[in-house]
């Protein structure tokens, strides 16, 4: 029963793979715009063994460290900020100015800063992420029931202990939902750095395949990456929900 | 129902006093709400008070002054001879949409209050068996809120509240947000819950009939500013049960106090939308 | 009283840029790693005179092409979605298979579909937009309360009418919440994609500054293309409150 | 509360018969409840008909049946003679939250419904201000649901269905989500209008006092699955006022019911976390 839930749900995905090879072969989309996917799963196997791993683990590292620095600085400053209010009246209007910016524009800033090795491409994912974790933390915080304050401290709660073991948990819900959105906008950084600048990562593959015409090469890297996209999604869906059991 | 005459015996902790205590809303735009205009009231140790009155009268910004949870902005407020500072265990408060920490148990919310209080662990686990036991929860002590009915959850928050053991309970119109039957049940344990350790109680409800049957004396508040309108003696002689609460005497009571409500309650209605 | 009000929302920003000045100017940090914030200024009135409004004109039209398709189709396409189920059965795995790619991933592959002008970086944006827009009007007119349908249909609407008069308004809050989330995105792929490749718009500009030494002017570039970011978006959102007047 | 005896003269439009009626929900996951288990109901023309029952019993469901909003699986379902085959503006529906369109003002909430009726601008203009006025709305016309009370909000939505002027009327709790004191007023004037203007109405309640106040025949369900546990008469001689509200009869029936309830109500609390 669940083996023939599970196929169903990929079945759409089989259609697309089924649809693109037959568009391909049958010539109805040049071969150059869209290698068949048959190329493109031959080009992913020998890719895998030139390197392919290399690039995508060195790419992920980048990914993993600017992501976790970003929610952990994050959650800690959009949690205090909305706890003591001095820190809240000077830095909000910052933060909300900051946020629309568009935060590829930090690329050349993190290049020129820092240069095109690891640390640029992490500060870039840290400062691109950092500025929702905090919205979202500010504001889920912000919006905690007062009831629930006003519960613990009248059971005799101190103000230390309201904020770590009633507003935390009260405003985790939606500071998950805050730090999956930065999830993906990190990957939509990570690969933007690198393709723009960079001498390893996937990225960096993805453009000199292109740059070299091996369009199946360059579709395969395509194809990891947002595979490896959807599956940090899918654990971090999962992982929300087991932390989130409570609300059934 | 059972008589809810307090026995006389049980050691005194004191009652309420409230002297001439104003409140005023001030919203970031707009001008400023008088709340509250010039409240006095006594209310004496392990009376059960009821507090009515139309929406926006201001009675939970009453309750919410004596839970001290908001700043006295005008007049005092002592309860058992001392004046209050801020929220503090010996005033428990339960809330009407419950307040429980959604991601907590039933044990871990019942037994959160145990530990601010630090009390040794297997005290807190007695006490939070017993408490459990007692709202009639066993069997549901590893639930999370969200499994539970409103009535199981608004039982929850009453034996939360109770456990820290407080010399004054206040209650926000507890049963406001339960259906007609979960409320009548509800009503019935907390007077039997009340007949076997009495406490200073104020209870403020939008019900006329739940204040009659529940409270020894009935505060009547009127609509905004809320000022004391009427208070009404609600103690039947003999005590509180099945019978007394179809006499004549008693729906007399409940439409007397009724009406006096019904005045305020047209007042509060032909002056907004609120 | 409310200029007193606007005066002191902007405080924290003329603070930065004090704070900037003086950082720069006392030597705490070297000038190549951030000009002074006067020199941005000059650099800024500079680049007026050299084409900076033409660069942004180019950039605008993209994005806001790109933008504007997407919220169409993608509204479009969402409420169909949840309104006509077999639709749904069929797309809703695939969306939600591609929702998580890094959309920057898409930029080697308009490249290679449509090359490097106008509409290489309009697809970008209209394909990277699309899925955010339709998963949030998708999820929004699946979940408008039941009563509400309910009524209609009681008091006689036939299904088409339910569509448009109850679901659709129902749906709105949710789909323009989704929209915001949209129209930041947009702004990220116009800068990346013409930050990677292109011959004009701003991403462009500061590309070409940033190479030729010019930090002052890329500086310059990158507040430019920030502050309309910023603008955009409080337009946005002082929009959504107008047709959401009914919220109070 | 004025007499609640129906005028004889005004034509007939047939009562309700529901014959044989099983309802089962199917979740995604997990297996299939039994909500309704061979309901058999007859609804005269112009009866007030409440049906009470504990949370889960299927009220809501029988009533969703009546709208014609879910498929019928089992029995048959007839209202003035015909079989319903889907939701029609022959009967009006009032929901507990509302279910105003919260995008539309008090004057575009009632007048869509006459708008799907293809009624003339200028009648669709006139019925929206008699409604407006009988509910005493007057003045708020342009007022978004957001900007009203609960009460008020509830008004809307009874003038709302009224005014597509349906045979029956399916009432779902609708005076639930209202504070004691509101709906206390709206009980009232939902028997003034109804003495007006007679429909058959079908009015689901947990509030047993309520129920006896309003219905000719009070219909009490079991817990889950819900059967037909009792149907009660609860007309009183001489009809409904405040006096009648407070005799020793309409107390009587009103623990009479209490009693049929509670004992299911107690059958669904221990059947598990409902």
């Amino acid at each position: 029963m669940r083996l023939v839930h599970t196929l169903w749900r990929f079945t759409p995905l089989l259609l697309l793979a089924v649809v693109w090879e037959a568009v391909s072969r049958l010539g109805l989309v040049s071969e150059f715009a869209l290698p068949p996917f048959s190329d493109v799963v031959t080009a992913f196997s020998r890719l895998a063994d030139e390197g392919l791993w290399e690039h995508t683990a060195q790419s992920l590292y980048r990914g993993a460290t600017g992501f976790a620095c970003a929610v952990i600085v994050g959650v800690l400053a959009g949690v205090l900020m909305a706890w003591y209010r001095p820190v809240h009246i000077l830095v909000n209007p910052l933060l909300r100015c900051l946020y629309p910016m568009p935060k590829s524009a930090l690329i050349p800033l993190t290049i020129m800063w820092i240069g095109l090795g690891d640390n640029s491409k992490i500060t870039l994912i840290f400062i691109g992420c950092l500025l929702p974790v905090v919205l979202s933390a500010f504001n889920a915080a912000r919006g905690v029931d007062q009831v629930l304050i006003w519960s613990a401290r009248s059971m005799g709660a101190r103000e230390r202990e309201v904020l770590w073991e009633v507003v935390v948990p009260a405003a985790m819900p939606e500071i998950l939902s805050g730090i999956r959105i930065s999830l993906a906008l990190a990957f939509i950084l990570l690969v933007s750095g690198e393709l723009i600048i960079a001498n390893n990562g996937i990225g960096y593959l993805i453009d000199i395949l292109g740059e070299g015409g091996d369009y199946a090469g360059m579709f395969a890297g395509v194809v990891t990456i947002s595979t490896i996209g959807f599956f940090a999604d899918q654990g971090y869906v999962a992982l929300t929900r087991r932390i989130l059991a409570w609300r059934e | 129902m059972t008589s809810r005459t307090p026995p006389a015996e049980t050691p005194s902790s004191g009652g309420i006093s409230i002297r001439s205590v104003c409140h005023e809303y001030r919203p970031a735009r707009g001008r400023p709400v008088l709340a509250l205009d010039n409240i006095d009231l006594e209310i004496n140790d392990r009376e059960f008070v009821a507090i009515l009155g139309p929406s926006g009268c201001g009675k939970s910004t009453l309750l919410y002054l004596l839970g001290g949870f908001m700043p006295l902005q005008q007049g005092g407020i002592s309860v058992g001879g001392r004046d209050i500072t801020g929220p503090g265990p010996d005033r428990g408060i339960v809330f009407q949409n419950f307040a429980l920490f959604p991601w907590k148990t039933v044990r871990q919310n019942i037994l959160y209050g145990l530990e601010k209080q630090r009390l040794p662990k297997d005290e807190r686990e007695r006490t939070t068996r017993h408490f459990i036991d007692m709202v009639h929860l066993t069997g549901f002590e590893d639930s999370y809120p969200s499994q539970l009915s409103g009535g199981m959850k608004q039982r929850v928050a009453i034996a939360r509240t109770l456990a820290i053991n407080p010399d004054t309970l206040l209650m926000d119109e507890p049963f406001g947000a339960l259906d007609a039957q979960t409320r009548s049940l509800m009503q019935e344990e907390l007077l039997a819950i009340w007949n076997r350790s009495p406490t200073t109680v104020v209870f403020v409800t939008h019900d006329v009939r739940e204040a009659v049957l529940l409270a020894d004396r009935v505060v009547v508040m009127t609509a905004r500013p809320g000022r004391v309108k009427k208070i009404i003696d609600t103690r039947f002689e003999g005590g509180m049960n099945a019978e007394i609460a179809k006499s004549r005497p008693f729906l007399d009571r409940v439409d007397e106090i009724w009406d006096l409500v019904r005045e305020e309650a047209i007042v509060a209605g032909s002056a907004g939308a609120g």
